[in-house]
This record gives structure tokens, sequence and C-alpha cells, in this order.
């Protein structure tokens, strides 16, 4: 039932907005996000730890393809994110477009849609299906409202997503071969597959996730396209689309060639902590306000990444932890880009300057945002880094040093960002209105649930507590 | 401005330029210092303990005015007030009065100085009066004024500043007549003085 | 506490207080000699009862505190500033064992573990007598002196520390004793952390506020900075810590780099243990002397720094040079060890 | 050592009321100082010398010098201080009695307040606290030390000027024109 309706509330939204093209497209959008959200927030409430199938439904056995959605603790964490990630997505003031409205909402409640999908399929070739799906609405985003150059970089990065895709398309149907066309979750992490074919197949699996992520040589198409994409697109981007790279991993790659990722365990960490570093190093060169949060999202996902290969308690929640907490931080960031770019007229550094004159209340708010990204105490960042420091350093002290020197790095740009946007003297002619009703509207519950989880993070900890132990047994296991 | 040379060789050109790595460590700058300082730590002290001690001062020296008597110890002020116009710092006073007879033993000519006072505290010891003077009665001697904590004594009047009468307790200006004053004193012009 | 400590306590608190006193004699000799005068000289013979006659004169001067001051912060600064100079020199070791009456005595108050620390600690106090002195003076040049020192001090503190943490990674200790007993059986510190000891140095004379580093007080353009509106023996007592804590300092110099009480080769002579202990007291004396003369050399001899020079030197030169002497600290003595094997 | 122990107790508590009730914020600053000092003093009866010391350093001589800084330099020396609103001082208030209410709680709930068994002298002491820091407790050690570090960092980039703005006056001539250039 949860399922159906978390499925059906954004795609019969979407498809409203499509047939009648109201003038009310945002307002109608933002019902449905609401909506299930509170779908999300009932499952939440009725969940009692264990994994919960809603729905199981032959469709095409005999490809391996089963209609059976449900979740865990995890998979109920990443739909709580999407539910709650998209009402703010839509409501973000700045970046909607004048033009098509009602078709740029549909495409965001279509990408909605398949999110949770993704997040409930309980079978191979149905995740398959659902991941390759959210691809279209967010293609289609950066296509018809992107900025320069929309073309070839949404073409890079389709090619760079479809050659991910059909490693992973190659890895399932080779996975549901073994595995005599069952293609269950459970069926598939049960299978007790051959070192040497585990080796390989991981890669196989795996790629198509780098590449989401992505983490370090995989990340090409990724600072472009943050940069080109409309702010709504690069919140999904950069918000839920990168987790689902994460959850990927989690549900397809670690279970299931357990061998397989021990023996890839230190490359991928390091290759993630390289991105991490390297990303952060960037991001302290970068002229532009916008690129400059998306190479710090490439190194804070390296170190999600590599807090999830470290493959200890601490590592794995902590990553799925700082999942949820970079999600909201990413909305943030990005909103606090638009919101500068709608008062300044460009994302460009070296033209800002003296913001925090004309907006104080912004400038507060940035701070508290300024405050998350750095992940200092009290604010959830600081939560989930520290997990994963904790993760890594149990696999190699160094590794964890590495994960550290992203936060200094962190500091630097952040700051430095803020110090160029809002700090020193004024600009010429700047008369930029304070924050609105609207940013705080959206700023404010963003901020006050980084502080809540920074200071209480037992209910989104508890919920990736029984699943990661459960992996874990099955991990040291063989 | 170019043609503008220093006024002194002891003027540097303040130079802006970036230090370098010896000079901004400071140290050997301060390392230099402190040896030119200790030298003078070792140093003889050129330092007077004036009371006990003092410095020899030259003949010419322009200390404390003296108000001469003549060879037969005559006072030889006449009161013309010369020294006191010529006085830049107006640091002398004085009332002249008319000789009664049975002083000329005292007084050199008719008119005398009844009253005659200097201010030390004004006086900047330029030995003007010295030179104003026609009948060679004040001179300024390589004698000092003493410290006082009041400022009346200061002002000295002819008691302090008229010589003994006593040949031997006179006191000696030859000093400061150079050779070139005593040949310009032979002129007949100013025999009457002698 | 026993009897023999009591006594040793009191003996330095009258030592401390009358070196303290001598220096202001000594400050006024050495600026003279440097500059090829001769000094005070008449209040006895060579003037040796100035000192004396200066305290004289400090008690007899009204005592007067300004109508808008904070009148029990205002009585609390020189206390302050009197107290915690006269502190540090419980933890310094001034001599070794002494045999007296069949029992044996350390010329030391009290050895902590921590007694480094506890130095540092007392010194970072002693800003408040400065701090608020200055400020319940509610004047502005007192104020502007009193945060010239607090900023000071906290700046400095933090190359002090980095300086002693390289000395203390090489002793082993953080208790002055221990620490001289190191050198006495390892050679003197000045060997192996000369540049841990230019920055101690340098460090040293900023917290005491001397010269070329006396902003707090400078005269030029604070009046008297922290004590401008002091008067009799307030101002007596600022003056007085100022003098005690240069005593302290050039003390401490003298134990963490300099060896003490420690006279090498003294003990190969085979002299009476106690006639050793007091030799070893009287070359700690004389060390100690020395640095007071060092501080009272540079004094006389350099110009003051301008505030943000300070702050630079401190934040920009001091600490990275620090650090950096941690850092090579470490690398050799982990070198060295295993060389060692 | 117990009667010193409750003359410093005694301390600690009055000047920590005195912390909160003084008018002037001089005088809760100094009040706080006091504070500091009785409970480093405390430190030392426990034998933790080296945390005592530090606790005087780090608070006492850093951290208060700043605040009396703050007060001195920006003059809130009035008594009383500006009147607050009446939603902040209900928020103060609330905040207060809920803190008030979770110390109560933890102490009725029976938080044991007795001597710890086989408690060890020398656990406070250097040798010791240094040997801990730098085996069990590294990560958090290091974590922490990072987590200053960026905050050192970021302190730096908000306070930095750019680089384009304002030369330094006191450069002037041609090299003022040769680095402007």
């Amino acid at each position: 039932m949860i399922a159906a309706l978390l499925l059906l509330i954004p795609f019969l939204g979407a498809l409203t907005l499509l047939l009648l093209r109201p003038a009310q497209a945002r307002a109608i959008a933002l019902a449905t996000t609401l909506a299930s959200l509170a779908v999300v927030l009932y499952a939440w409430a009725t969940f009692t730890g264990g994994a919960v199938t809603h729905l199981d439904l032959a469709w095409a056995d005999a490809w391996g393809l089963r209609l059976k959605m449900g979740h865990d603790g995890v998979g109920l964490l990443l739909l709580i994110l999407t539910g709650v990630v998209f009402p703010f997505i839509v409501a973000a003031g700045y970046g909607q477009p004048e033009d098509r409205p009602a078709t740029f909402n549909a495409l965001l409640l279509f990408t909605q849609s398949f999110l949770y999908g993704v997040f409930l399929a309980q079978n191979a070739v149905l995740f398959y299906i659902f991941y390759e799906l959210t691809l279209i609405p967010v293609f289609l985003l950066l296509l018809y409202w992107g900025g320069e150059h929309r073309r070839s970089i949404t073409m890079r990065f389709f090619i760079y997503t479809l050659l991910g895709g059909l490693a992973l398309l190659f890895g399932i149907v080779y996975l549901l071969v073994l595995n005599g066309g069952n293609g269950d979750l459970a069926a598939l992490a049960a299978m007790d597959l051959p070192a040497g074919t585990q080796v390989w197949l991981f890669w196989a699996l795996f790629l198509a996730f780098a590449i989401k992520l992505p983490i370090f040589p995989f990340h090409g198409w990724q600072p472009e396209t943050y940069h080109m994409a409309p702010l709504q697109g690069t919140m999904v981007l950069g918000a839920v689309m990168l987790k689902m790279g994460l959850y990927g991993v989690y549900r397809l790659v670690l279970p299931v060639v357990p061998v397989g990722t021990a023996y890839w365990q230190d490359t991928v960490i390091v290759l993630s902590l390289i991105g991490a570093v390297y990303g952060g190093i960037i991001a302290f060169r970068q002229a532009d306000l916008k690129r400059l949060v998306a190479y710090s999202s490439l190194s804070h996902v390296g170190l999600l990444c590599a807090g999830l290969f470290a493959g200890n308690a601490y590592g794995i929640s902590g990553s799925l932890y700082q999942a949820f907490a970079h999600a909201i931080l990413v909305l943030c960031m990005f909103y606090i880009v638009g919101a500068v770019q709608e008062r300044t007229g460009t994302t460009d550094l070296r033209a800002m300057g003296g913001l925090k004159s004309a907006a104080p209340r912004l400038a507060a708010l940035y701070f508290l945002v300024v405050v998350n990204a750095v992940a200092l105490p009290l604010t959830q960042s600081f939560v989930g880094e520290w997990l994963m420091f904790a993760g890594l350093w149990q696999v190699k002290g160094w590794y964890a040093f590495l994960g550290l020197t992203t936060i200094v790095l962190g500091a630097i740009y952040v700051f430095h960002a803020y110090q160029r946007v809002m700090l020193g003297p004024a600009r010429d002619g700047l008369a930029a209105a304070d924050a609105s009703a609207r940013d705080h509207l959206v700023l404010v519950p963003l901020i006050a649930i980084t502080l809540l989880l920074g200071v209480w993070p037992g209910p989104v900890l508890d919920l990736v507590d029984t699943p990661v132990l459960q992996l874990l047994s099955g991990l040291t296991a063989p | 401005m170019s043609d503008l040379r220093p006024l002194t060789t002891r003027s540097r050109v303040v130079s802006d330029k970036r230090m370098t790595l010896m000079e901004r460590i400071y140290l050997p700058a301060m390392v230099a210092g402190l040896l030119i300082t200790i030298r003078h730590f070792f140093r003889r002290k050129p330092t007077v303990r004036y009371p006990e001690q003092e410095r020899p001062r030259p003949a010419v020296y322009r200390g404390r005015h003296v108000l001469k008597r003549d060879e037969k110890g005559r006072e030889r002020c006449t009161a013309c007030g010369l020294c006191a116009v010529a006085c830049p710092a107006e640091a002398i006073s004085m009332v002249a009065d008319e000789r009664k007879p049975g002083e000329e033993h005292l007084y050199r000519e008719e008119k005398y100085a009844r009253i005659y006072e200097i201010d030390m505290l004004r006086c900047i010891y330029c030995g003007l009066c010295e030179e104003a003077c026609p009948k060679e009665a004040i001179f300024l001697t390589d004698r000092l004024v003493k410290a006082d904590r009041e400022r009346m004594p200061f002002v000295f009047g002819k008691d302090e500043l008229v010589e003994p009468m006593d040949p031997a307790r006179r006191i000696d200006v030859s000093g400061r007549q150079t050779a070139a004053v005593r040949t310009f004193k032979q002129n007949p012009r100013y025999a009457h003085n002698r | 506490m026993t009897l023999a400590t009591a006594l040793f306590l009191l003996v330095l608190f009258v030592v401390t207080l009358t070196v303290a006193a001598y220096s202001t004699y000594a400050e006024r000799k050495v600026a003279a000699f440097l500059q090829d005068r001769i000094g005070p000289d008449r209040a006895g013979p060579f003037g040796i009862l100035q000192p004396l006659a200066d305290g004289t004169k400090m008690f007899m001067k009204e005592d007067f505190i300004p109508a808008a001051a904070n009148r029990r912060l205002f009585t609390l600064g020189p206390a302050i500033a009197m107290i915690t100079a006269l502190m540090t020199g419980v933890v310094i070791p001034w001599g070794g064992e002494l045999t007296l009456f069949g029992e044996t005595f350390r010329l030391q108050g009290t050895d902590p573990e921590i007694g480094i620390l506890f130095v540092f600690a007392i010194v970072s106090i002693g800003v408040y007598g400065i701090m608020l002195g200055g400020w319940a003076s509610n004047n502005k040049y007192a104020l502007l002196g009193s945060v010239r020192a607090a900023s000071q001090m906290v700046s400095y503190e933090l190359g002090m520390g980095l300086s002693i943490v390289a000395l203390v990674m090489l002793n082993g200790t953080l208790s002055l004793g221990g620490i001289v007993e190191h050198q006495a059986a390892h050679g003197w510190n000045i060997i192996y952390q000369p540049l841990g000891f230019i920055i101690f140095l340098v460090c040293a004379f900023a917290e005491t506020n001397r010269s070329p580093f006396d902003m707090p007080e400078c005269e030029t353009e604070l009046v008297g900075g922290y004590h401008t509106e002091f008067s009799s023996m307030k101002l007596g007592f600022f003056l007085f810590a100022e003098y005690t804590n240069m005593f302290i300092s050039s003390a401490v110099i003298s134990t963490l780099y300099f060896g003490g009480y420690h006279v090498p080769g003294l003990d190969r002579l085979g002299l009476d243990p106690n006639l050793t202990t007091l030799i070893g007291t009287a070359a700690m004396f004389a060390k100690t002397f020395f640095f007071i003369f060092f501080f009272m050399w540079v004094r006389w001899s350099t110009p003051r720094f301008r505030f943000d020079q300070l702050m630079n030197l401190g934040w920009k030169g001091l600490i990275p040079l620090g650090i950096a002497n941690v850092l090579i600290t470490g690398t050799v003595y982990h070198l060295a060890e295993l060389w060692k094997g | 050592m117990a009667a010193l122990f409750y003359i410093l107790a005694a301390i600690s508590v009055i000047s920590a009321l005195t912390v909160v009730g003084a008018r002037n914020p001089v005088n809760s600053v100094i009040a706080l100082v006091v504070c500091f000092l009785s409970i480093a003093g405390h430190y030392v009866l426990l034998n933790a010398q080296f945390l005592a010391m530090v606790h005087v350093i780090v608070y006492t001589g850093a951290i208060m010098v700043l605040f009396l800084f703050v007060i001195m330099l920006l003059n809130l020396n009035k008594p009383g201080g500006p009147r607050k609103s009446l939603a902040m001082r209900l928020a103060a208030a609330v905040a207060g009695g809920l803190l008030f209410l979770t110390l109560a709680a933890a102490v009725r709930q029976g938080v044991a307040i007795t001597p710890a068994a086989g408690f060890d002298p020398g656990v406070g002491l250097v040798r010791h606290v240094g040997q801990v820091l730098f085996t069990e407790f590294l990560l958090p050690f290091e974590v922490s030390s990072v987590l200053f570090l960026s905050a050192i960092v970021g302190v730096v980039m908000l306070a930095k000027k750019d680089k384009d703005e304002a030369p330094d006056p006191h450069i002037t001539g041609p090299e003022r024109a040769r680095r402007t250039a």
C-alpha cells in the first residue's frame, strides 16, 4: 500500500501537471510532494525495525523481473530523504524557469516517483529499471532548462551514465543467469560466488555507481553538469541522485560480491580519498560560487564512498548518516547560491562582496549552513563525518588522516567563499533585499533539521543500525 | 627637485626596498646593536661629579658678572645705562645717583649707580653688556651662579656684583681681554677709560 | 609543610624582593653605563642605598585614586600583579641538596610534576593585574595599555609554550628539578635547543613587557600605559612586579636552558656536598643575574617595536618557528633513537 | 585535606553564584576567574595536576582574558546591561528550568556520588595522561585537533582581506608602484 502510494502520488501529480498545465503548477507540485512526504513519515512511524515487503507480485518472472517492493531501515532512510528533500526543491524560489513551469515541475515529480522506485525495489531488474528511468526526466531537465553549452554537457553526462548503466546491466544479467533467473536482491545476496568471479564482477556492478556518485577518475561529467544545470536540477542531482549510487553500493555491491569488495577495498578507498582531497583543492581555486559548491560536493562524496567501503559498522552507518546530512547540506548550499545569484546577478566570486550589510539575515542563515559544511560539532555533518573517520581509522590510520584533511580543506574553501560573498566592502550599486519569507521557509527548517540531528542523531542511526549489522555479519561470514 | 643636494653628508635616502631574509630576521642587527652598547659599557665615563669636581673653565668663559673697581678701588660704573639698553634679556636695571663730597674714594665719576641689579635667571650670558660698557666697569667672569631654591636670591645686587675692595681679592678679568681687545683699547680716543 | 620549607620560603621571599629592588638600581646603573654615564651615586657609596630612597619616596607619596575609577579593582590590580609575580619562585630549583643538622633539604620550595606548567599558569594569571588595573583607572591610555598588555601576553604565551614543548620532549619531564637533573646528565639544553632558546627568550621579553616589547607602558604613545593613573605604592607594586617578573624569568631561562644550579665538572672535584650545593646556588644566581643584565642591556640598545610588528613577529614569526622547532626536534630525536637501535 | 576541599567548594559555589548575580559584567568575569581557579584547586586535590594547570592556562589565562578584553573594549560595563525582551527572558527561564529539571532527575535517579572504587592516584599525572591520550584516545584527540585546525582556518579565511584591495600605506614610492602594477 505504502509502496503504491509513494510511486503513484508523484507520478499522478506529474501526469496531472502535464495534461492540464494548470497555472498554479508549482503549488500543485508542492502539495503532491508534501503528500508523499506525509506517506513517508507514516511509513517511518509504523516502521518497527525489520525489513518490510509492501508488494510482491509476479510480473515477468522468466526474465527475473518480479514486482517486489519493500524496504529495510536503510531503504527507509533514503525514502525519507527523498520525501523530505523534494518539497524544498520544488519550493526553492530561485531558478524556477519562466517557460513551461508545468512541464518542469512534472519532470521533478517524475524523478521523485522513480527515485522512490529505486529505493523500494527489492528485485535487481526492477532496481535497474527504476535506476535508468530516473535518468530520463533529469536528462530532459538539463537539456531544456540548462545553461550554456547544455547540449554538449548533457551529452557527456548521458554517455558517462550510459556506459555505467551498460556495465551494471551486464552484471545484473550475469547474476541472473548464475542464480537461475531469480532476481530477488535477498537471493542475490545469499549467493556464494567464487572469489575469481567476484573480483571482476565487482567492477561491472560498481562502475555505474562510481560514475553516479561520482568518485575520482569517473567524475568528469559532474562539475560542468552541476554548473550548467538549472538550480532544481542541480539539487536533484546533488541531493538525491548521488545517494542512489551510494544506495546501489550498499544494496547490490557489498552483499553480493563481498570477496570482490574486500579485494578492491583499498583501491576504492584510495580513489575516493584522492577525489575528496582533489575536490577540496580544486574547490578552493574556483572563482565561481556554483562550481565551488559542485567541487565541494565532489569532495564530500569521496568521503562518503570511502566511509562506505571501510566495511565496518562505523564507516557504513556513518556514510549512510552522512548521505542524509549531505542531502540537506547540498540543498542549503545550492539554495544559497541561487539566493546570492538572484541578488548580485552573478555567481562569480570576484564580482561579489559585502552582501552582509544589505542582507544580514541571509548572511546569518548562510553562516549556519557554512558551519554545517565544515562539520563543526552540533551539526549533523559532524556526526556523520566523525563516524566515517572512526570507520576509516579502523581500516588504516592514514585513511582517516586523509579524510580529516578534507575537513580542513572544506574550512578553507567554504569560509573563503563566505568571506568573498558576504564580508568585505560592499560592491557598488548593490541594493539587495534581505532574506524573504520564502528564504526563511526553506532554509530555517533545513537548518533546524541540521542542528536537531547534530544534537540528537539517534532516530536516524537507529534506522541504519540493524541492517548494517546484518550486512556486516554477511560480509564477515564467508 | 633633483638639484637639491643633501645639506650634510650624514643624511640617508630612505629606502623602501624589501628587506632581505637576513634583515628580516632582525637578530644580526640586534646583535650588532648590543655589541655597540656593550662597548660603551666599558668606556671611561666623561661624567664630572660637579660640586666636588669642577671642569676647568677657559678664561673667556662667560659666567656671572662682576662690577670692576679701578686701581684705586673706586667703582668704575657711572650708571650710564648702556648695558641695560644693550641687554637682550632686559635683565639689568639700575638707579643712578650723584656722588656726594667725600665719596671720591668710592666712585670714580660724579655719577654712580646707587642700585645695580642683574636678574641671573633672565640673563643669557651673552656678554653684550660687557661690550656696551664705555667704562670697562662690567665683565663676565668664569665664576658660576650658585644654585638656590628661591627666585629672589637670583636677583644680584651690588653686594654680590661689585668686586671686593681688598686688592688681593680683586677678580682678574684680564683673561677676557684678548690681544685684539687690548690693542683696540690703546686707541687714544679711549684714554679716559684708563 | 615543614618548618624548614617555611623558612626556605621566607628566605626566598626576602631574596626575591631584594633582588627585585636592586634590579631597579641595576637598571639605572646599566642604563647609565651603556650611555656613558655613571648613574645614581649619591645615596650611599656608589648610590647603593638608592632603592631604599626610591621605596621611601614611593611610600611617602599621596595614594591617589581617581574619582571615576572603580576603587575595588583599582586596588586589586597591583595586588594581583605583585602576588603572581612572587608566586612563581616556589617551583624553581635554586640549588641542590643541603644537609644541615642531620637533615637534608632541597633548595626548592616544591617540585611538582608539572613545574613548568605551573610557571605558565601563574604568568597567564598575571595579565589580570595589568588588565584590571588599567581598566579600572577609567583612562583611555590606561585602557589601551592594558589591552595591549593582554593581547601581547596571550599571543606570546603560544610561542613560549611551543618552545617549551620541544624542550620537554627532549627532557622527558615537566618538573623543573627533573629538567635540571637531565641537563646535568646530558649537557645543557642550550646545546640541543638553540632555536627554542631564542624563541623562549624573545617571548620572555614580551611576557615581562620589557623593551623592545614594552608597548603596554609605552611612554611616547600612552603616557604610562596601564599605570598612568597609579601613584604611591600602588605604582610601586606595578614596577616591582615588573622587576620581580624579570628576575623570575631570568631564573627560568637559566633553569631551562643553562643547567640551573649545575656547574660542569664540579662533581668531579670531590668537594663537600654542602659546598657543592652552595657553589651551585651561586652559579644559579650568577646565571640569573646575567640574564637580568641581558634584559637591561637589550632594553637600552634597541628601539621599541610598533604594535603591528609585535603581533606579526609573534604570530607569523615565532609560532611557525616554534612549530618547526618541535617538528625538527621530534624528527631528530626519533632518528637518534633509531640510530641507537 | 577535607577542610581544604570544603573551603574550595565554598569558594566555587559562592563565586559561581556571583557570576550569575553580579550586575557589572567585569565583576562577573572576575568571579568566574576565581571559580575556575578554585576548580583547578579541586583538580589538584584529586592529584590531577596536569589538568589543573591546563585548566588555569587555557580557561583562566586565555579564554577569560579574551572575555575581559571584549567587555573592556566594547565598554559593556554598564550595570545590568541592556534590557532583554520578554521573549528572551522567557526563553532563558525555560532553558534554565529544563537544565535544572534534567540535573534534578539525574540526581534523583541515583547518580551515585561515591568515591570510585580502586581510585588510582596516578591517573591524573602527566605521564599517564600522555600515554592514554596517544594510545587509547588517539582518534578523538586527533579529530578534535583537526576540528580546532579547521576552526582556525575558518577564522583566518573570514578575516583575510582580498589581495587586490588597499595596498599597505607604509609602502610608498617605486616599490608601491611595482607592487600595485
